[in-house]
Protein backbone atom coordinates (compact mmCIF):
# COMPACT_ATOMS: atom_id res chain seq x y z
CA UNK A 1 0.00 0.00 0.00
CA UNK A 2 1.31 3.14 -0.71
CA UNK A 3 0.23 7.14 -0.65
CA UNK A 4 2.23 9.98 -2.05
CA UNK A 5 1.23 13.31 -2.63
CA UNK A 6 3.70 15.57 -4.72
CA UNK A 7 4.24 17.81 -7.22
CA UNK A 8 5.82 15.82 -9.71
CA UNK A 9 3.65 14.49 -12.39
CA UNK A 10 3.80 10.16 -12.14
CA UNK A 11 3.70 7.82 -15.14
CA UNK A 12 0.58 5.87 -14.91
CA UNK A 13 2.39 2.83 -16.49
CA UNK A 14 4.76 2.48 -13.33
CA UNK A 15 2.05 2.95 -11.27
CA UNK A 16 0.32 -0.29 -12.88
CA UNK A 17 3.23 -2.09 -13.08
CA UNK A 18 5.25 -1.77 -9.81
CA UNK A 19 1.54 -2.41 -8.21
CA UNK A 20 1.21 -5.37 -6.02
CA UNK A 21 5.23 -6.25 -7.13
CA UNK A 22 4.17 -9.13 -9.74
CA UNK A 23 2.44 -11.20 -7.68
CA UNK A 24 0.60 -13.85 -9.68
CA UNK A 25 -2.22 -14.07 -7.76
CA UNK A 26 -3.43 -10.69 -8.60
CA UNK A 27 -6.93 -11.02 -11.56
CA UNK A 28 -7.59 -7.40 -11.93
CA UNK A 29 -6.40 -3.84 -11.62
CA UNK A 30 -8.81 -1.11 -11.69
CA UNK A 31 -7.13 2.37 -12.31
CA UNK A 32 -8.78 5.69 -11.89
CA UNK A 33 -6.84 8.81 -13.28
CA UNK A 34 -8.01 12.36 -12.57
CA UNK A 35 -6.86 15.18 -15.15
CA UNK A 36 -7.24 18.89 -15.18
CA UNK A 37 -10.48 19.72 -17.72
CA UNK A 38 -9.64 23.02 -19.93
CA UNK A 39 -13.41 23.78 -18.87
CA UNK A 40 -15.50 24.05 -15.45
CA UNK A 41 -19.14 24.87 -14.67
CA UNK A 42 -18.52 28.11 -15.07
CA UNK A 43 -16.16 28.75 -17.81
CA UNK A 44 -12.59 28.12 -19.53
CA UNK A 45 -10.16 27.09 -16.98
CA UNK A 46 -5.99 28.04 -17.78
CA UNK A 47 -4.72 26.56 -14.66
CA UNK A 48 -5.51 25.50 -11.34
CA UNK A 49 -3.63 25.39 -7.71
CA UNK A 50 -3.99 22.57 -5.44
CA UNK A 51 -3.33 23.23 -1.80
CA UNK A 52 -3.35 20.89 1.12
CA UNK A 53 -2.53 19.89 4.25
CA UNK A 54 0.89 18.73 5.02
CA UNK A 55 0.24 15.75 7.22
CA UNK A 56 -3.24 15.44 7.69
CA UNK A 57 -3.12 14.97 3.37
CA UNK A 58 -1.37 11.89 3.95
CA UNK A 59 -2.74 10.33 6.76
CA UNK A 60 -6.34 11.02 5.53
CA UNK A 61 -5.22 8.92 2.47
CA UNK A 62 -3.76 6.13 4.30
CA UNK A 63 -7.36 6.14 6.38
CA UNK A 64 -9.66 5.75 3.11
CA UNK A 65 -7.59 3.19 1.86
CA UNK A 66 -7.56 0.81 5.79
CA UNK A 67 -11.09 1.13 5.41
CA UNK A 68 -10.83 0.19 2.04
CA UNK A 69 -8.99 -2.47 2.69
CA UNK A 70 -11.32 -3.54 5.92
CA UNK A 71 -14.63 -3.52 3.08
CA UNK A 72 -12.81 -5.49 -0.05
CA UNK A 73 -10.29 -8.20 -0.15
CA UNK A 74 -7.92 -6.29 -1.85
CA UNK A 75 -4.16 -7.14 -2.68
CA UNK A 76 -2.26 -3.64 -3.30
CA UNK A 77 -3.19 -0.09 -3.24
CA UNK A 78 -1.61 3.07 -4.65
CA UNK A 79 -3.15 6.39 -4.07
CA UNK A 80 -1.27 9.52 -5.84
CA UNK A 81 -2.11 12.92 -5.69
CA UNK A 82 -0.12 15.99 -7.14
CA UNK A 83 -0.32 19.64 -5.18
CA UNK A 84 0.79 23.14 -6.92
CA UNK A 85 0.01 24.52 -9.76
CA UNK A 86 -1.38 22.32 -12.74
CA UNK A 87 -2.38 23.36 -16.60
CA UNK A 88 -5.53 21.64 -18.53
CA UNK A 89 -4.43 17.87 -19.42
CA UNK A 90 -2.50 17.13 -16.78
CA UNK A 91 -2.26 14.37 -14.27
CA UNK A 92 -4.15 15.57 -10.57
CA UNK A 93 -4.76 11.79 -9.16
CA UNK A 94 -4.29 8.08 -9.70
CA UNK A 95 -5.67 5.62 -7.90
CA UNK A 96 -4.76 1.96 -8.47
CA UNK A 97 -6.02 -1.12 -6.85
CA UNK A 98 -5.42 -4.71 -7.52
CA UNK A 99 -7.68 -7.29 -6.20
CA UNK A 100 -7.65 -11.19 -7.17
CA UNK A 101 -11.66 -10.09 -8.90
CA UNK A 102 -13.15 -7.01 -10.37
CA UNK A 103 -15.83 -7.13 -8.58
CA UNK A 104 -13.55 -5.77 -5.47
CA UNK A 105 -11.51 -3.58 -7.28
CA UNK A 106 -14.03 -1.87 -9.07
CA UNK A 107 -15.92 -1.24 -6.04
CA UNK A 108 -12.94 0.02 -4.23
CA UNK A 109 -11.12 2.32 -6.30
CA UNK A 110 -14.86 3.87 -6.44
CA UNK A 111 -15.22 4.18 -2.43
CA UNK A 112 -11.71 5.61 -2.47
CA UNK A 113 -11.84 8.39 -5.02
CA UNK A 114 -15.77 9.29 -3.52
CA UNK A 115 -13.86 9.39 0.13
CA UNK A 116 -10.72 11.33 -1.20
CA UNK A 117 -13.04 13.99 -3.02
CA UNK A 118 -15.01 14.49 0.57
CA UNK A 119 -12.47 13.74 3.13
CA UNK A 120 -8.96 14.60 2.19
CA UNK A 121 -7.90 18.22 2.45
CA UNK A 122 -7.27 19.65 -0.70
CA UNK A 123 -8.43 22.50 -2.23
CA UNK A 124 -8.62 23.77 -5.92
CA UNK A 125 -8.09 27.51 -6.89
CA UNK A 126 -9.05 27.80 -10.65
CA UNK A 127 -7.26 30.51 -13.08
CA UNK A 128 -9.73 32.01 -15.53
CA UNK A 129 -10.11 34.89 -18.01
CA UNK A 130 -11.88 36.53 -15.25
CA UNK A 131 -9.07 36.47 -12.06
CA UNK A 132 -8.76 33.48 -9.84
CA UNK A 133 -11.82 31.55 -7.78
CA UNK A 134 -11.50 29.29 -5.10
CA UNK A 135 -13.57 25.68 -6.62
CA UNK A 136 -16.58 25.29 -4.79
CA UNK A 137 -17.50 21.90 -3.03
CA UNK A 138 -20.03 19.49 -5.16
CA UNK A 139 -23.17 18.83 -3.31
CA UNK A 140 -22.86 15.48 -5.68
CA UNK A 141 -19.46 14.58 -4.72
CA UNK A 142 -21.31 14.11 -0.82
CA UNK A 143 -24.01 12.22 -2.60
CA UNK A 144 -21.66 9.92 -4.18
CA UNK A 145 -20.18 9.37 -1.08
CA UNK A 146 -22.90 8.68 0.85
CA UNK A 147 -23.76 6.00 -0.89
CA UNK A 148 -21.11 3.81 0.56
CA UNK A 149 -22.38 4.68 4.34
CA UNK A 150 -25.72 3.32 2.92
CA UNK A 151 -24.16 0.31 1.78
CA UNK A 152 -22.27 -0.25 4.87
CA UNK A 153 -25.71 -0.22 6.74
CA UNK A 154 -27.90 -2.35 4.49
CA UNK B 1 -3.15 26.02 20.62
CA UNK B 2 -2.25 26.16 17.38
CA UNK B 3 -4.82 27.57 14.92
CA UNK B 4 -4.42 26.76 11.32
CA UNK B 5 -6.25 27.98 7.95
CA UNK B 6 -6.47 26.74 4.33
CA UNK B 7 -7.73 27.93 1.28
CA UNK B 8 -10.61 30.80 1.14
CA UNK B 9 -10.43 30.77 5.19
CA UNK B 10 -6.84 31.14 5.22
CA UNK B 11 -7.35 34.33 2.47
CA UNK B 12 -10.23 35.59 4.89
CA UNK B 13 -8.48 35.85 7.86
CA UNK B 14 -5.20 36.96 6.57
CA UNK B 15 -2.70 34.21 7.86
CA UNK B 16 -1.64 30.60 7.82
CA UNK B 17 -2.06 29.69 11.41
CA UNK B 18 -2.27 31.85 15.44
CA UNK B 19 -1.32 30.52 18.19
CA UNK B 20 -4.27 31.59 20.76
CA UNK B 21 -5.53 30.65 24.44
CA UNK B 22 -8.77 30.37 24.85
CA UNK B 23 -10.53 30.80 28.11
CA UNK B 24 -11.12 27.69 30.31
CA UNK B 25 -14.67 27.50 28.83
CA UNK B 26 -13.84 26.60 25.59
CA UNK B 27 -13.75 22.54 25.06
CA UNK B 28 -14.72 21.63 21.99
CA UNK B 29 -14.44 22.84 18.18
CA UNK B 30 -17.69 24.95 17.91
CA UNK B 31 -16.57 26.98 21.34
CA UNK B 32 -13.82 27.50 20.10
CA UNK B 33 -15.24 28.60 16.76
CA UNK B 34 -17.59 31.20 18.75
CA UNK B 35 -14.03 31.95 21.03
CA UNK B 36 -12.44 33.06 17.54
CA UNK B 37 -15.25 34.93 16.26
CA UNK B 38 -15.89 36.87 19.40
CA UNK B 39 -12.26 38.85 18.37
CA UNK B 40 -14.18 40.62 15.70
CA UNK B 41 -13.15 40.88 11.97
CA UNK B 42 -11.91 38.92 10.15
CA UNK B 43 -13.01 35.86 12.24
CA UNK B 44 -16.19 36.81 13.15
CA UNK B 45 -16.96 37.24 9.29
CA UNK B 46 -15.10 34.37 8.22
CA UNK B 47 -17.16 31.74 10.69
CA UNK B 48 -20.61 32.64 9.28
CA UNK B 49 -22.55 29.57 9.24
CA UNK B 50 -22.90 30.16 5.06
CA UNK B 51 -19.22 29.65 4.89
CA UNK B 52 -19.83 25.84 6.00
CA UNK B 53 -16.44 25.86 7.36
CA UNK B 54 -15.03 22.55 8.27
CA UNK B 55 -12.35 21.39 10.93
CA UNK B 56 -9.82 19.09 11.69
CA UNK B 57 -8.51 18.18 15.17
CA UNK B 58 -4.83 16.95 15.49
CA UNK B 59 -5.38 16.04 12.03
CA UNK B 60 -8.58 14.53 11.97
CA UNK B 61 -11.65 15.49 10.03
CA UNK B 62 -13.94 16.84 13.38
CA UNK B 63 -17.12 17.64 14.45
CA UNK B 64 -18.44 20.95 16.48
CA UNK B 65 -18.80 18.67 19.34
CA UNK B 66 -15.33 17.65 19.04
CA UNK B 67 -13.37 17.98 22.09
CA UNK B 68 -10.43 19.84 22.18
CA UNK B 69 -7.53 20.94 24.92
CA UNK B 70 -4.62 23.46 25.20
CA UNK B 71 -2.20 20.84 23.11
CA UNK B 72 -3.98 20.32 19.85
CA UNK B 73 -3.54 21.57 16.43
CA UNK B 74 -7.17 22.80 14.81
CA UNK B 75 -7.64 23.36 11.54
CA UNK B 76 -10.26 25.25 9.89
CA UNK B 77 -10.95 24.98 6.31
CA UNK B 78 -13.68 25.14 3.49
CA UNK B 79 -14.93 22.42 2.17
CA UNK B 80 -12.58 20.19 0.70
CA UNK B 81 -12.19 20.04 -3.44
CA UNK B 82 -9.23 17.84 -4.32
CA UNK B 83 -9.19 14.43 -6.55
CA UNK C 1 -12.99 4.40 -29.67
CA UNK C 2 -11.13 1.44 -30.33
CA UNK C 3 -11.46 -2.24 -30.27
CA UNK C 4 -8.34 -4.54 -30.42
CA UNK C 5 -8.33 -8.46 -30.53
CA UNK C 6 -5.02 -9.79 -30.75
CA UNK C 7 -2.40 -12.03 -29.34
CA UNK C 8 0.41 -9.96 -28.75
CA UNK C 9 1.05 -8.38 -25.63
CA UNK C 10 0.19 -4.14 -25.03
CA UNK C 11 1.13 -1.65 -22.48
CA UNK C 12 -1.27 0.16 -20.41
CA UNK C 13 0.53 2.79 -20.35
CA UNK C 14 -0.03 3.58 -24.00
CA UNK C 15 -3.49 2.62 -23.89
CA UNK C 16 -4.17 5.67 -21.02
CA UNK C 17 -1.89 8.05 -22.71
CA UNK C 18 -3.33 7.86 -26.29
CA UNK C 19 -7.42 7.61 -24.74
CA UNK C 20 -8.69 10.93 -26.42
CA UNK C 21 -6.16 11.73 -28.40
CA UNK C 22 -4.78 14.66 -25.65
CA UNK C 23 -8.61 16.35 -25.83
CA UNK C 24 -8.30 18.86 -23.03
CA UNK C 25 -11.72 18.43 -22.00
CA UNK C 26 -11.04 14.72 -20.15
CA UNK C 27 -11.32 14.96 -16.41
CA UNK C 28 -11.17 11.26 -15.80
CA UNK C 29 -10.36 8.20 -17.04
CA UNK C 30 -11.32 4.61 -15.54
CA UNK C 31 -9.41 1.43 -16.34
CA UNK C 32 -9.64 -1.80 -15.90
CA UNK C 33 -6.56 -4.53 -16.79
CA UNK C 34 -7.12 -8.18 -16.26
CA UNK C 35 -4.49 -10.36 -15.78
CA UNK C 36 -3.88 -14.41 -15.54
CA UNK C 37 -3.72 -15.52 -11.79
CA UNK C 38 -1.49 -18.44 -10.83
CA UNK C 39 -4.73 -20.23 -9.15
CA UNK C 40 -8.42 -20.76 -10.21
CA UNK C 41 -11.49 -21.85 -7.78
CA UNK C 42 -9.98 -25.65 -8.20
CA UNK C 43 -6.36 -25.20 -7.81
CA UNK C 44 -3.08 -24.23 -9.78
CA UNK C 45 -2.99 -22.94 -13.44
CA UNK C 46 0.30 -22.80 -15.27
CA UNK C 47 -1.08 -21.61 -18.03
CA UNK C 48 -4.23 -20.81 -20.48
CA UNK C 49 -5.40 -20.74 -23.83
CA UNK C 50 -7.81 -18.32 -25.20
CA UNK C 51 -10.12 -19.02 -27.86
CA UNK C 52 -12.53 -16.81 -29.67
CA UNK C 53 -15.05 -16.88 -32.72
CA UNK C 54 -13.14 -14.21 -35.31
CA UNK C 55 -15.42 -11.72 -36.59
CA UNK C 56 -17.93 -12.19 -33.98
CA UNK C 57 -15.57 -11.18 -31.24
CA UNK C 58 -14.74 -7.67 -32.55
CA UNK C 59 -18.41 -7.23 -33.74
CA UNK C 60 -19.96 -7.63 -30.07
CA UNK C 61 -17.10 -6.03 -28.33
CA UNK C 62 -18.21 -3.26 -30.38
CA UNK C 63 -21.57 -3.35 -30.12
CA UNK C 64 -21.05 -3.27 -25.78
CA UNK C 65 -18.75 -0.30 -26.28
CA UNK C 66 -21.86 1.04 -28.31
CA UNK C 67 -24.47 0.36 -25.57
CA UNK C 68 -22.35 1.75 -23.06
CA UNK C 69 -21.46 4.69 -24.60
CA UNK C 70 -25.52 5.23 -25.19
CA UNK C 71 -25.66 5.01 -21.50
CA UNK C 72 -23.02 7.54 -20.25
CA UNK C 73 -21.25 10.44 -21.77
CA UNK C 74 -18.01 9.26 -22.69
CA UNK C 75 -15.40 10.80 -24.75
CA UNK C 76 -12.93 8.19 -25.45
CA UNK C 77 -13.07 3.88 -25.23
CA UNK C 78 -10.02 1.47 -25.61
CA UNK C 79 -10.87 -2.50 -25.31
CA UNK C 80 -8.00 -4.87 -26.06
CA UNK C 81 -8.24 -8.65 -25.50
CA UNK C 82 -5.51 -11.10 -26.36
CA UNK C 83 -6.47 -14.91 -27.65
CA UNK C 84 -3.67 -17.31 -27.56
CA UNK C 85 -1.73 -19.23 -25.42
CA UNK C 86 -1.00 -17.28 -21.94
CA UNK C 87 0.59 -17.52 -18.25
CA UNK C 88 0.33 -16.17 -14.70
CA UNK C 89 0.61 -12.65 -14.08
CA UNK C 90 0.09 -11.95 -18.29
CA UNK C 91 -2.39 -9.66 -19.39
CA UNK C 92 -5.70 -10.61 -20.54
CA UNK C 93 -7.55 -7.86 -20.78
CA UNK C 94 -7.82 -3.81 -20.56
CA UNK C 95 -10.89 -1.29 -20.87
CA UNK C 96 -9.73 2.10 -20.57
CA UNK C 97 -12.47 4.83 -20.77
CA UNK C 98 -12.39 8.48 -20.46
CA UNK C 99 -15.59 11.11 -19.55
CA UNK C 100 -15.46 14.63 -18.36
CA UNK C 101 -16.53 12.96 -14.96
CA UNK C 102 -15.86 10.28 -12.49
CA UNK C 103 -19.15 8.32 -12.04
CA UNK C 104 -19.53 7.61 -16.12
CA UNK C 105 -16.48 6.29 -16.13
CA UNK C 106 -16.37 3.92 -13.39
CA UNK C 107 -19.82 3.11 -14.65
CA UNK C 108 -19.21 3.12 -18.33
CA UNK C 109 -16.03 0.44 -17.23
CA UNK C 110 -17.69 -2.02 -15.57
CA UNK C 111 -20.39 -2.47 -17.44
CA UNK C 112 -18.27 -2.91 -20.31
CA UNK C 113 -16.17 -5.96 -18.36
CA UNK C 114 -19.87 -7.25 -17.14
CA UNK C 115 -21.09 -7.46 -20.52
CA UNK C 116 -17.78 -8.52 -22.15
CA UNK C 117 -17.94 -11.43 -19.53
CA UNK C 118 -21.03 -12.51 -20.81
CA UNK C 119 -21.63 -11.97 -24.66
CA UNK C 120 -17.88 -11.74 -25.87
CA UNK C 121 -17.12 -14.94 -27.63
CA UNK C 122 -14.31 -15.96 -26.01
CA UNK C 123 -13.41 -19.52 -24.09
CA UNK C 124 -10.31 -20.30 -21.68
CA UNK C 125 -8.59 -23.56 -21.70
CA UNK C 126 -6.36 -23.89 -18.47
CA UNK C 127 -3.60 -26.07 -17.72
CA UNK C 128 -3.11 -27.67 -14.38
CA UNK C 129 -0.83 -30.38 -12.81
CA UNK C 130 -4.04 -32.50 -13.36
CA UNK C 131 -4.50 -31.51 -17.22
CA UNK C 132 -6.41 -29.30 -19.27
CA UNK C 133 -9.24 -28.06 -18.32
CA UNK C 134 -12.24 -25.70 -19.60
CA UNK C 135 -13.05 -22.92 -17.14
CA UNK C 136 -16.98 -23.18 -16.37
CA UNK C 137 -18.84 -19.78 -16.77
CA UNK C 138 -19.62 -18.35 -13.51
CA UNK C 139 -23.22 -17.43 -12.73
CA UNK C 140 -22.01 -14.57 -10.87
CA UNK C 141 -20.76 -13.11 -13.86
CA UNK C 142 -24.54 -13.63 -15.28
CA UNK C 143 -25.52 -11.65 -11.85
CA UNK C 144 -23.37 -8.85 -12.44
CA UNK C 145 -24.24 -8.68 -16.20
CA UNK C 146 -28.42 -8.42 -14.78
CA UNK C 147 -27.64 -5.48 -12.32
CA UNK C 148 -27.81 -3.09 -15.81
CA UNK C 149 -30.77 -4.55 -16.91
CA UNK C 150 -32.27 -3.71 -13.76
CA UNK C 151 -30.89 -0.44 -13.81
CA UNK C 152 -31.93 0.34 -17.25
CA UNK C 153 -35.79 -0.49 -16.32
CA UNK C 154 -35.45 1.99 -13.56
CA UNK D 1 -26.05 -23.11 -44.56
CA UNK D 2 -22.37 -22.99 -42.12
CA UNK D 3 -22.53 -23.72 -38.62
CA UNK D 4 -19.95 -23.44 -36.45
CA UNK D 5 -18.41 -25.14 -32.89
CA UNK D 6 -16.19 -23.59 -30.44
CA UNK D 7 -14.01 -24.35 -27.59
CA UNK D 8 -15.54 -28.07 -25.15
CA UNK D 9 -18.35 -28.33 -28.26
CA UNK D 10 -15.94 -28.08 -31.22
CA UNK D 11 -14.19 -30.99 -29.02
CA UNK D 12 -16.96 -32.57 -28.83
CA UNK D 13 -18.15 -32.87 -32.09
CA UNK D 14 -14.40 -33.08 -33.05
CA UNK D 15 -14.89 -30.42 -36.11
CA UNK D 16 -14.70 -26.69 -36.47
CA UNK D 17 -17.41 -26.08 -38.71
CA UNK D 18 -19.44 -28.09 -41.41
CA UNK D 19 -22.01 -27.05 -44.44
CA UNK D 20 -25.90 -29.19 -43.90
CA UNK D 21 -28.64 -28.47 -45.94
CA UNK D 22 -31.28 -28.66 -42.99
CA UNK D 23 -35.07 -30.03 -44.11
CA UNK D 24 -37.50 -27.53 -45.02
CA UNK D 25 -38.93 -27.46 -41.46
CA UNK D 26 -36.17 -26.07 -39.84
CA UNK D 27 -37.08 -22.35 -39.54
CA UNK D 28 -35.36 -21.68 -35.73
CA UNK D 29 -32.07 -22.11 -33.78
CA UNK D 30 -34.10 -24.58 -31.51
CA UNK D 31 -35.34 -26.28 -34.70
CA UNK D 32 -31.61 -26.58 -36.02
CA UNK D 33 -30.82 -27.90 -32.67
CA UNK D 34 -33.41 -30.46 -32.83
CA UNK D 35 -32.51 -31.88 -36.27
CA UNK D 36 -28.76 -31.56 -35.93
CA UNK D 37 -29.27 -33.87 -32.32
CA UNK D 38 -31.45 -36.38 -34.97
CA UNK D 39 -28.49 -37.32 -36.49
CA UNK D 40 -27.06 -39.19 -33.64
CA UNK D 41 -23.80 -38.92 -32.52
CA UNK D 42 -21.18 -36.57 -31.34
CA UNK D 43 -24.42 -34.19 -32.24
CA UNK D 44 -27.23 -35.87 -30.05
CA UNK D 45 -24.31 -35.97 -27.10
CA UNK D 46 -23.04 -32.41 -27.41
CA UNK D 47 -26.45 -30.50 -27.67
CA UNK D 48 -28.06 -32.32 -24.12
CA UNK D 49 -29.77 -29.31 -22.27
CA UNK D 50 -27.52 -29.99 -19.25
CA UNK D 51 -24.80 -28.39 -21.21
CA UNK D 52 -26.11 -25.30 -21.32
CA UNK D 53 -25.02 -24.44 -25.38
CA UNK D 54 -25.38 -20.84 -26.72
CA UNK D 55 -25.60 -19.81 -30.31
CA UNK D 56 -25.31 -17.06 -32.53
CA UNK D 57 -26.84 -16.35 -35.98
CA UNK D 58 -24.72 -14.29 -38.26
CA UNK D 59 -22.65 -13.62 -35.24
CA UNK D 60 -24.92 -11.68 -33.15
CA UNK D 61 -25.88 -13.79 -30.22
CA UNK D 62 -29.39 -15.90 -30.59
CA UNK D 63 -31.64 -17.87 -28.40
CA UNK D 64 -33.99 -20.64 -29.51
CA UNK D 65 -36.83 -18.98 -31.36
CA UNK D 66 -34.32 -16.94 -33.53
CA UNK D 67 -34.72 -17.35 -37.22
CA UNK D 68 -32.49 -19.01 -39.56
CA UNK D 69 -32.58 -19.07 -43.34
CA UNK D 70 -30.49 -21.41 -45.69
CA UNK D 71 -27.69 -18.31 -45.93
CA UNK D 72 -26.71 -18.09 -42.31
CA UNK D 73 -23.87 -18.30 -40.16
CA UNK D 74 -24.58 -20.63 -37.44
CA UNK D 75 -22.40 -21.27 -34.42
CA UNK D 76 -22.99 -23.05 -31.19
CA UNK D 77 -20.65 -22.73 -28.52
CA UNK D 78 -20.44 -23.15 -24.48
CA UNK D 79 -21.01 -20.11 -22.01
CA UNK D 80 -18.15 -17.67 -22.70
CA UNK D 81 -15.45 -17.49 -20.25
CA UNK D 82 -12.93 -14.48 -21.38
CA UNK D 83 -12.86 -11.10 -19.38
Amino acid sequence: MQVRVQTEDFDPGDVIHDLGNGRPDMGAIVTFLGLVRDMSSTGAVHAMTLEHYPGMTEQSLEAIVTEAGGRWALQDVTVIHRVGRLEPADRIVMVAVASAHRGDAFAACEFIMDYLKTRAPFWKKEETPEGSRWVEARDSDDSAAARWEDREQA
Amino acid sequence: MKVLYFASLREAVGMESEDVEPTAEVHTVGELVEWLATRGEPWSDAFTASNRVQCAVNQVMARPDTPISGADEVAFFPRVTGG
